[in-house]
Formats: structure tokens, C-alpha cells, sequence
């Protein structure tokens, strides 16, 4: 119905609660419990908080280059917690909400941006590729992972995201166009930020929106307010639906912004007014949940107190476990290439360290 | 009993008798289901295995590619094909970026057991794109494994072992041997190891490493150069990467001499690196210099003009003569 | 107008005339002289000409592999016309009728086929690319010559043509992104003749038509029918127009069908009914236009004949021109690589001469 | 006058000389324009020449280049961007298959005036994907011409060179030194030519090319050894594709003994073909084989582990002795 309501052509966002925190659409209200509805709450501010303390360890020299996600914390807690445990996540590299509600842990997380292959061995269960650089190509992956659940007769679904700028990538175009050929249960969530870097979003295509591109594949396609994160739920949980039940795969936009740089080696300043920025942060999705929840009489201000102490500590405390204790093994750089190490692996390796036992 | 195949028919047999054993393994790719590849390698599959395991898919090699990564980590050993080699250029990312890097990327959480076949090499007549022996920038990427059989049986020892790889293989096949000759082989499933070269011919005087089509030039050469009283070693080194050095390095420690013959541009084709191999492992038993005899630094002409490029057997015979004189 | 009422979503086919060559659509009729149309109608026999010799060179093995256009002669030669002599044609590989109409000698085009790079030496002034067999990467180079004829200030428009495969190939969505994006002055035409190689449309791709991918872009798209040379070249020439006056690219679905096989060297029997080429082979372009010119009492059977005769002539004359006497020169598989050739290529091309002087 | 620029700045004063000379030149790419590229190679070209010549472009190497192919058919002179070399193969299929080809294919009819500008190679501690340094890929393909300055001067004279070619060169930038040191150079026009090698240092025992980031590594590495007498004699090749052999071989000619550094993976890097050219022209002169000093063959490791994988001063100080000592 979600999407029946809202063609994907023309600005017409799916929206579940306005600006203000307040419901515009009682029929599609999710039926959280208060707990589940504290735990996205939750999920946000340690998103958040990740973010922040991140982007702070860079400044002082002990982190490496971070992709912030502030600012999109709804569009992706709100789209993952649609998914069930045994459901795939294709990320790409913006994802940290998602990740936290799939159970990456935090301990990966930090490995990763801190230059350590580990950070991407996920443990056992928990069914997140590592993140993916090369824009867009994780979304071939996804819709083979999707094919392959068709072809074993597995129900899972899988939920992938790509960026505004993603879309105008060879590969968005291919794993679309083969996800709805073989009606793959895969779920496309774009999010638009945006920006792709300094490219504003008008400028990487030029049609009226993202989400209408799914009409070039045939496929359902829907525009949602992804600072909302009961609408997002909600139309993600639909296209899941479909997609376990054979109906194929769905795009959806999630119209957001990032409230950061792109990356800490980024100065938005040289592309985007402040002003900008401003009138988005009035638009901030844990500002509007936050909003619901305490009409709702659900938070209050003393839990989310504490809570930002302990998501803190939990914080400082997971990220100093891993720092200076997280140098690469030389093996770990030859070890995992293939199955068995070739001879000329074991050879380099050999000599390297035999060169570095020379004592220089 | 009787088996007599040709290359495309070894292909073709091995993937039978691997899926037959292996439910989890899948083919597709650009018309191998429907009509069975343009070369006929995956005929009869889709008949025998279905349309869930063997189908046909839009045109788009990154996507086959890069579906081959999803459908790898989701527990299925895709067996994908791309028409010609020439044309697996638009899957260049998705091999370098993921098939090459998810094992290691992952620390060994998400593995990549699937194979990308692909036709290569000239001499067909065939237009623009379709006579690519790129070989070389496949082997140059860590992570990856690159075999080129040579032969019916090997090519359905090889391409079974490939399948069962636990780590991505690209299956480059002669196109222009397909159908040259035949070989009784098993009927049934057998490997052959994937990383060891063949010693084709024994011979003292000098060590001549190729692969693929050449192999069999390689040998019309050898005989014209027998009739000189010159008796080369012929090794087939059926894996590209990873190299069995072992192999030609003793070959050459023996025989003093090496010409390395690719169909390949020269410049850094696979023979620069087997000299390099050759220069690093036996310098000091080398009375000449290792010698390529390979296609010319130029894209491969249009038909009209092909037969200068891929190297004869009499310029293979010739550079023989030329280094054993040395 | 044309492109106003017809919707590319749903089946309509835009159609001045009917099958039988009846006009339905009175008020689209291109204003041709009577010798324009004969023009027209003798590079149709042409083409099918060309087309149906070079078939039967090739099965004496005269010939090396051949794509035949048989049954989109009214798709390339309807919109080919509509351009202007300094617009620029960038063909995919199947355009014979299109070659014709921009001038490309025959000569040229049979040395092409016969396998000697001089074919696609183009003559001054022929403002067309060579053949660009990696399926869709031409539109690339489309979409930079309209951007370069904007950045020039150059009125020139680019047409190109794909198949109905290209179309799921990334390089059309990104060829097509990016001429919506600079508003480059495109017309996309998308050869639908319903196979690729061996594959159905239908699984090509789940969009109901290849002429709504046009909204994926932001561009204008339209359905016609591909066999019907006066709606090719009315929707291209609006097309071209608009695109001569800024306005941008459009996206142009003609659907066709290729009654002959994809090349001399595939079996169409293997992938397709018999029944089907039968039917397709009464919508024959040229049959249908042919009854036009019969009805209009511009076209009698004698000069048709005499047509045929001259044109059989021509074709033979010129291939025996060429057969067995163009073989490539060495030199010539050296020179073109570089404006100067580097010092490795002149020792291959001394190595290799001095090697054949030997006497091998 | 005094002009003190280092590499990123060569590379932005190249192409302000150019573009006010010659009004067909235009740059694009991704964040290039209104940003001044993610390294600030383009900045101030857009405020300078407009955003007809200068701008940013959607999200699509393949479409980069690929409409750059269009563009130099047309008559401009594109100068364009891919952000990383890791980047630059989504745009691999036009780059062999057009970019490469498009002169031979029309036999001269349309050529290709046009550069491809990517920063290459590791050590700044970057995610993956972002140090890479595969030049070997690009420089075995006919048709192309790869180059990497090492210098600011150096730098600005070869981008210039590589604009007014008239065939197509991929330009790639060493990242690590882009701001390491500054060099003071002609704030005019200069061209330096494409295909020839520098002496950086002379010397009498042994060879080392080099070229890129690796050049002062190979500089540290040689102060080094003459502590202990030895006296190298460095070469940057500065143009990977064409190759100037010339100087390398008469270099090793002098000295009978070569070592060659690079970043990339060992198999198939740019040093299997420098070994292999020594053997076929200096075979005789030889005292020691031939050696490479180079990446590992695996995929460029993550920060925490970078340190180990590009050849350090000592690991290539200590190869030099060992050649020496052989
Ligand atoms: C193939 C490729 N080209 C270029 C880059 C460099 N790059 C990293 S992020 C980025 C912008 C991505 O924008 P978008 O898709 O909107 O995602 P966002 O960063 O906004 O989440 C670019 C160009 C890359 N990672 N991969
Ligand atoms: C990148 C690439 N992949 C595969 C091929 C092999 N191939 C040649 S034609 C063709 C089918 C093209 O179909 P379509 O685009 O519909 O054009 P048509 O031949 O019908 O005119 C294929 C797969 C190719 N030329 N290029
Ligand atoms: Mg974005
Ligand atoms: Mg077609």
C-alpha cells in the first residue's frame, strides 16, 4: 500500500511522522513495544556516539581516515531493523547503524577503520559483507546472493545500500536490472545524502528522482523521508515482505543528508553553505525520534543521560582495546590469499622475514 | 570405453560430470543455457540440469561477475562464462576488487570457490575483441588463479580441479584448438593439479615454456629442429599463476637455454616473468640468454592480417636454432 | 508532439503507417519529394542487398563472419536520415542501413567485413565512428561528442544506436546519465530487434518496454515502430531537433526484428520458433513501404527490377574489387599504434621482416 | 622567479599553462571542479576557465573516459581524472578496448589527443582500493602510453608533454610525495619527452631503475651503500610505456649488474620486463642476475600493516649489496 500511495515519480516523500515528531500516518505505525522502541532510540545514539568519538580520535592523531554517518542514523537503523537474523547485509562503507542492529561489533568496527583486515572478519552468524569501496559493486553481489537463495530455495532476504552517487555507477544499473530478470529477494535502499563528496545530488543525475530509476527495471520503487525511521522501517519491511514471498526485488530512496564531512579528510565548507547544513540539523532523525518518544512519555530526559555516558565508556573503552595492540602480522598479509599458500608466497614471506631477522 | 573428445567437448563433459556430483554447483552466463554457448561448451546442460542451475543472463559481465561473488558467498560454486576474453574488460573491477580480495579482505571469513571461463587467443578469423590472450593482467593480480589446458584430457582434468578450488580460478580455453584434435579420456571425473606444469617433450638442448595453443606449435617446431639435431624440452605450463617454477626451473638448469613462446603482446606478457624467474633461480647455469618469441606489441590484427602475428612454428624453430647457437 | 502522446510506459507504438502501408497518421507524414522516397526505398534494396551477397560470400567461404541488418532496414535508414551531414553517426555494429545513408562507401564497409582495418578508414567528411563491437561502449563516446560540441558551441547532433542486450550493459546507463546530466545534444536509439544472440527481449530485462529507461534519466523516450520508416524518421528527426535547440538527449526504443541470423555464424533454429520469423516476415519494412510507394503510384515493378539488377552489380563489382588483394601489410599492423613509432615496435617490424626475408 | 611547487602543485601549474594556451583542452572527472579534486590537483581551473572546461562529473569512470574518447574524436583535448587508480577500472573496458585501440582500428582516421591522470601508489595510510600501483596492467597494452614523474619538475614537464601528445597517456601521480618536498621550477611552459629516462645519480657498480615514489627510497637506499663503497648508479625510467631502453641497457652495460625497485606486486610487475630487456641486450655484460626489490604478491595490505609491503631503504640497500656481492 506504501507503495501503491507513492509513485516514485514526483516529490512525494512516504512519511510517517512530520518534522516534529508527530504520527501523519497512524495506519503504518510499526508495533514496537517500548523496549524495541527505546533499543532503535538506543541504537541511534551509539551510532552517533561512534561517530562522534570517531571523528575525535582522527583529529588526535589515533584513528585513520572515518566515513561519519550523523545524519543518517534513521535511514539505516530504521531499514535494518526490518530485516530477520538470518537475512543478508551488503553494505557499502556508510552503514554503521545498520551494522550495529545486524550485531557487527563494535570491536570490528574500530579494527576496520583503523587499518586492520580483521575488522572485516565477521563473526559466525552474523551475515554482513565487509565494507565495499569501489562504489556501487556490492550491489552485483547482493543480487547474487539473492539469486542464490532463489536457486537453493532459501528465504532470505537481502538489504543493500548504496549512495545517491552509487547510482550513477555501471554496476547499480546491472544489479538491478538482473535482480528484477531473476527476481532476486533483494532490497536496494539508496542513500541520498545529497552529496556524493562535492557533487550535489542534481548534478549526478538528472532525473526528478532516485527512486523512479526503478521503473527502468520494472521494478516497485518508493521516495521515503529516511529521516524517519518509522517510515523507513515501514517500506523496507513491505519490500522485504515481497521479496521473501517471491515478488522480487524493490528500490528504495531514502531522502536524508549528511550532517558531517564526507570523510574526516574532507572540508565541506568548499562545496555546501552553512545555511544548509543548519536547516537539515533542525532536521536531525534522533532530534524527531526523540521528539515522538518523549510525547509518547516513552524516554525521558535522565535515561538518555546515562545512557550517552555508558555508550561513551563502551566507546573509549572498545577503542582502546584495539589501539597500538593492532598491528598487522606479517604472516596475516601472505596467509589468507588462497586456501594454501603457493610457493611463491611462502617464499616472500620466507625472505622478508629472514631479511627482518638480518636486524635491519 | 570410448571417449574420444575434442577441447570444447572436454569442457563440456567436465561441467556434466561435476554437477552431476555437486549440487551446489551453477553455470550461466551470455546464451550457455538456451542455446548451449556459443561454442556449444555448456550444450545439453540446461536440458539435463534445469533452468535453476544453468540459465541465461542479460548482457552484462560485471553483473555475471559480480553475481558469481554473491552467489560464491552464499554457498553456491558458480561456473560462469564470458563469451570471449575480450570482452571480460567490463568485469575488470569486479575481478581485481572482489573475486582477487575477498578471501583476504575477510581474513579468510568469506571464500570464493567459483570459476570464470573464458575463450581466448587468435587464429579464427574472428573480428575485433575476439582474439585477446590477456592472460598476463590476470596473472599480474594477487589472489587469483589462472589455468590454460592445452589438451582434451587436460583440459577436463584441469577444469574439474578448477571447480573444486576452494579459491577463484579464470579457465582461459584455446578457441583456436576447440575442435583441432581429439584424445580418449575418462569418461569419468579425475583432477589434475592445478599449479603443476607438464613436461611435453624431453629433450638436452633447450627448455621451450608455453601453453595454451601454442603447445602444439611449439611441437611442429620441435620437429623441424630435431631434423638439426636440436632436442628441446617442451613444457606446458598449464597454470599461469601461480607458476610452477620448479618444473622449468630444472629444465633449465639441465638444458642451459630457454625460449619462452606466448601469443601474447611482448611486453610484459607471461614470458617476461619466466625470464625474470629463470634469471632469479638458475642465472649461473644459462649459456644464453632466455628468449621470447611472442605476438607483437600491437593490438591483433583483423584477419587479413593475422597470420604475421601469432608466432609460427618456423619463427619458433628459428629463435631455437638462434639461442641454441648463442 | 510524437513524444507528448506517446507514454513510454505501456505498449503504444508510435506509427504513421499500418502494416498494409496505409497512413494513420495523416499529420506526421514527412514532406518527401517522390525522389526522396525512391532514395530511401532503393537504400533499403541496398542494404538488403549488401546484406543478403555478403551471406552468400560467406557460405562459398568468401567471407569472413557477417552480421546481416535483414528487417531493421526501416529502423537505420528512416532515422539516418533525419540527420545532417555534419551531425555525427556512432554506430554499434549492426547500422548497415544507416552507413549508407551517412555515406560510408561500400568499399569500406566490405573491407570491414572481408577483415582489413582500412575498412573503418573513414573518408573526410564522413562523420562516422568505426564499428564498436564491446556491446554499449560506443554510447560513451556518443555522449562525449555531444558534450564536446557543447562545450564548443557546435550545433552538431550525435545519433547512436545499441541493441536491445546493450541496454543492460553499465556503459549505456552511464552514457545515458551523463548526456541527460550536460544536456549533450543525443539520440539513443535502441535497435529492440527482440534478441541478443539468443536471448529473448523478455528476459533481457523485467521493464515493460526499453524506451521507459528514458525516466531513469530524466530524458524523453518513445516506443516506435521500428519497421515503419516514416516514424523512424519522425521521432528521430524531433528528437534531433530538440537536441540541436539544447534541449538534450532523447531515448528512442525501435522495435524490430532481426529475421535473419545474429551472424553467419549462428543458428537462429537453436533459440527461436520458425513460426515467429514467419510472422515477423510479413511486417517486412520493405514490404510495408514498398505498398506506400505502390499506392502512392510511385514505385513500379520495372524499376525495381532494374533497381535490383544494377544494384547486385554494383555489390559484386565492388567485393571482387577488393576480394584477395587486401591482404594487411605488415607494416600497417605497426604504424598506427602511435603518431611515431616507438623504438620496440620498429625492432619487432625489422625482426619480424628480416625473419620473413630469411626466407621462412 | 622564484616558483617553489611540489608534485600536486606541478601538476595543477601544468595545467593552467596548457589550458591558457590551447582553448581545447578541458579537465573533468569527480570532485575536480568546484572542490579542486579530492588532492587539490584542479583547484582554482574552474574559477580560472569556467565550468565549460572545467567540471565535476557524475558518479562513472567508465563514462569518464569513455566520453573523453568522444570528446578527443571531436576535438578537444580532455585532460580527465579517475580519483584513485584503484578506481580506474570500472573504466578498464574503454580504456584497452577504445582508448588503446581507436587509431589503429581507423587506421589514423581518429586519434585520440588525451590524458587519463590518476595518483598511484601506497604508503599514506589509506583504505583499500587507494594504493594501488598496477602500471604493469596499462603499460601491456599496445597503444597506450603510461608515465610517472617523480619530481615537481619533472612533473610539470612531462604532464605538458603528455597534453600536447597526440595519443593517449595515462598519467599516473605518485600520492605519497605529492606534498614531500617542493623544487623550484620554470613558472612557464616546459616540455619534457615522453619515452626517455633519467640519470638521477651516476655511479660504476651497479643499476637500479626505478621511477615514482620509489625514487628517493632508492636515493636513501644509495647513500646507504656508499658507506660500504658502493656506488649505484640510479635511473628513473619516468615513462613505464614506451620504455626507454637505451639508457637502462648502456647503464648496464657499464655496470654488469641491475637492480630494479617498484611498488607493485613482484609477478608481472614492470621489473619482469626490465630483466627480461636486460638479458635480450646485455646479456653478455651480466656479473650477477638481474634482481627485483619489490611489493609482495598480495593485495596492498591496510595501514596497520602498509609498512611492510613497499620496499624500505634497507630492504633495498641490502639487495643492492647482495647483487654485488654475487
Ligand atoms: C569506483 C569508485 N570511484 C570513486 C571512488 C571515490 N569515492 C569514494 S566515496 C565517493 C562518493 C560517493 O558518493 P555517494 O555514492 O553519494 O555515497 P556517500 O559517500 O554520500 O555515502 C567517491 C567518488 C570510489 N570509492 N569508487
Ligand atoms: C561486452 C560484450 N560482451 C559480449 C559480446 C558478444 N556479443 C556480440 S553481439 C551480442 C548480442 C548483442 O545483442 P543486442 O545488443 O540485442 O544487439 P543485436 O546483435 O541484436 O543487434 C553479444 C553477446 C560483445 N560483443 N561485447
Ligand atoms: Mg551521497
Ligand atoms: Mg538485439
Amino acid at each position: 500500500m506504501r507503495f501503491e500511495d507513492c509513485n516514485p515519480i514526483g516529490d512525494k516523500h512516504y512519511r510517517i511522522l512530520d518534522f516534529e515528531g508527530n504520527v501523519i500516518r497512524e495506519e503504518d505505525i510499526p508495533s514496537f513495544s517500548d523496549e524495541e522502541l527505546l533499543y532503535l532510540y538506543w541504537t541511534m545514539l551509539f551510532s552517533r556516539t561512534i561517530d562522534e568519538k570517531n571523528i575525535s580520535y582522527q583529529r588526535q592523531g589515533r584513528m585513520l581516515t572515518y566515513a561519519p554517518n550523523i545524519g543518517q542514523e534513521a535511514t539505516q537503523v530504521g531499514s535494518a531493523y526490518a530485516m530477520e537474523k538470518n537475512d543478508w547485509l551488503v553494505p557499502s562503507y556508510r552503514e554503521l547503524g545498520a551494522w550495529l542492529i545486524k550485531g557487527v561489533p563494535l570491536k570490528n568496527i574500530f579494527l576496520y577503520w583503523y587499518g586492520n583486515e580483521w575488522g572485516s572478519h565477521m563473526p559466525e552468524g552474523v551475515r554482513v559483507l565487509p565494507i565495499s569501496v569501489p562504489i556501487a559493486s556490492q550491489l552485483q553481489h547482493a543480487t547474487g546472493i539473492g539469486m542464490a537463495n532463489n536457486i537453493k530455495g532459501e528465504k532470505n532476504v537481502v538489504v543493500t545500500y548504496v549512495g545517491d552517487g552509487g547510482t550513477s555507477q555501471g554496476d547499480f544499473h546491472e544489479a538491478l536490472n538482473f535482480a528484477a530478470v531473476f527476481k532476486a529477494p533483494v532490497v536496494f535502499i539508496i542513500q541520498n545524502n545529497q552529496y556524493a563528496i562535492s557533487l550535489p545530488r542534481k548534478v549526478q543525475t538528472a532525473s526528478e528522482t532516485l527512486a523512479q530509476k526503478a521503473i527502468a527495471y520494472g521494478m516497485p520503487g518508493i521516495l521515503v523521508d529516511g529521516n524517519d525511521i518509522f517510515a523507513m522501517y515501514s517500506a523496507t519491511k513491505e519490500a522485504i515482505e515481497r521479496a521473501r514471498e517471491g515478488g522480487g526485488p524493490t528500490l528504495i530512496e531514502a531522502y536524508t543528508y549528511r550532517l558531517g564531512a564526507h570523510t574526516t579528510s574532507d572540508d565541506p565548507t568548499k562545496y555546501r553553505e552553512d545555511e544548509e547544513v543548519e536547516k537539515w540539523k533542525e532536521k536531525d532523525p534522533i532530534l524527531r525520534f526523540k521528539k515522538y518518544l518523549k510525547n509518547k512519555g516513552i524516554l525521558t530526559e535522565e535515561w538518555e543521560e546515562n545512557t550517552k555516558k555508558e555508550l561513551e565508556k563502551e566507546v573509549t573503552s572498545t577503542f582502546e582495546e584495539i589501539e597500538n595492540k593492532s598491528d598487522t602480522l606479517i604472516e596475516d598479509i601472505f596467509k589468507y590469499h588462497y586456501e594454501t599458500m603457493p610457493p611463491h608466497l611462502e617464499e616472500q614471506l620466507e625472505d622478508y622475514k629472514s631479511f627482518l631477522e638480518g636486524g635491519r | 570405453m570410448a571417449n574420444k573428445l575434442n577441447i570444447v567437448e572436454a569442457v563440456n563433459q567436465a561441467l556434466m560430470n561435476e554437477m552431476e556430483k555437486d549440487e551446489t554447483i551453477v553455470v550461466y552466463g551470455e546464451d550457455v543455457g538456451v542455446e548451449g554457448g556459443v561454442f556449444r561448451a555448456t550444450v545439453n546442460l540446461q536440458k539435463k540440469f534445469g533452468k535453476d542451475r544453468v540459465f541465461d543472463t542479460p548482457l552484462a559481465e560485471s553483473a555475471i561477475v559480480g553475481t558469481a561473488v554473491g552467489m560464491a558467498i552464499n554457498g553456491l560454486k558458480p561456473v560462469v562464462e564470458l563469451q570471449f576474453m575480450g570482452f571480460s574488460y567490463p568485469a575488470f573491477n569486479q575481478i581485481i576488487s572482489h573475486v582477487a580480495r575477498m578471501r583476504n579482505r575477510s581474513r579468510g571469513r568469506y571464500t570464493l570457490p567459483m570459476v570464470i571461463r573464458a575463450p581466448y587467443g587468435g587464429g579464427i578469423r574472428a573480428l575485433e575483441h575476439h582474439s585477446e590472450s590477456t592472460e598476463a593482467l590476470y596473472a599480474h593480480i594477487p589472489g587469483l588463479k589462472v589455468v590454460i589446458p592445452s589438451t582434451p584430457y587436460d583440459t577436463k582434468g584441469l577444469l574439474i580441479a578448477a571447480i573444486r578450488d576452494p579459491d577463484p580460478v579464470i579457465f582461459l580455453e584455446p578457441k583456436r584448438i576447440y575442435r583441432a584434435f581429439r584424445q580418449e579420456i575418462p569418461e569419468e571425473t579425475y583432477e589434475l593439479p592445478i599449479g603443476k606444469a607438464k613436461v611435453v617433450e624431453e629433450g638436452e638442448d633447450i627448455t621451450v615454456i608455453t601453453w595454451g595453443a601454442m603447445v602444439r606449435d611449439v611441437q611442429k617446431a620441435s620437429e623441424m629442429v630435431k631434423e638439426k639435431g636440436i632436442y628441446p624440452e617442451i613444457i606446458d605450463l598449464r597454470t599461469i599463476s601461480p607458476m610452477d617454477r620448479e618444473t622449468f626451473i630444472e629444465s633449465v638448469k639441465k638444458t642451459g637455454r630457454a625460449v619462452i613462446v606466448h601469443e601474447a603482446p611482448k611486453t610484459l606478457g607471461v614470458g617476461a616473468e619466466i625470464v625474470a624467474i629463470i634469471n632469479e633461480k638458475a642465472f649461473l647455469y644459462l649459456e644464453a640468454p632466455p628468449t621470447r618469441v611472442t605476438g607483437f606489441d600491437t593490438t591483433f590484427p583483423l584477419p587479413r592480417g593475422e597470420k604475421h602475428y601469432i608466432p609460427s612454428p618456423e619463427r619458433i624453430a628459428k629463435t631455437i636454432e638462434d639461442v641454441v647457437k648463442f
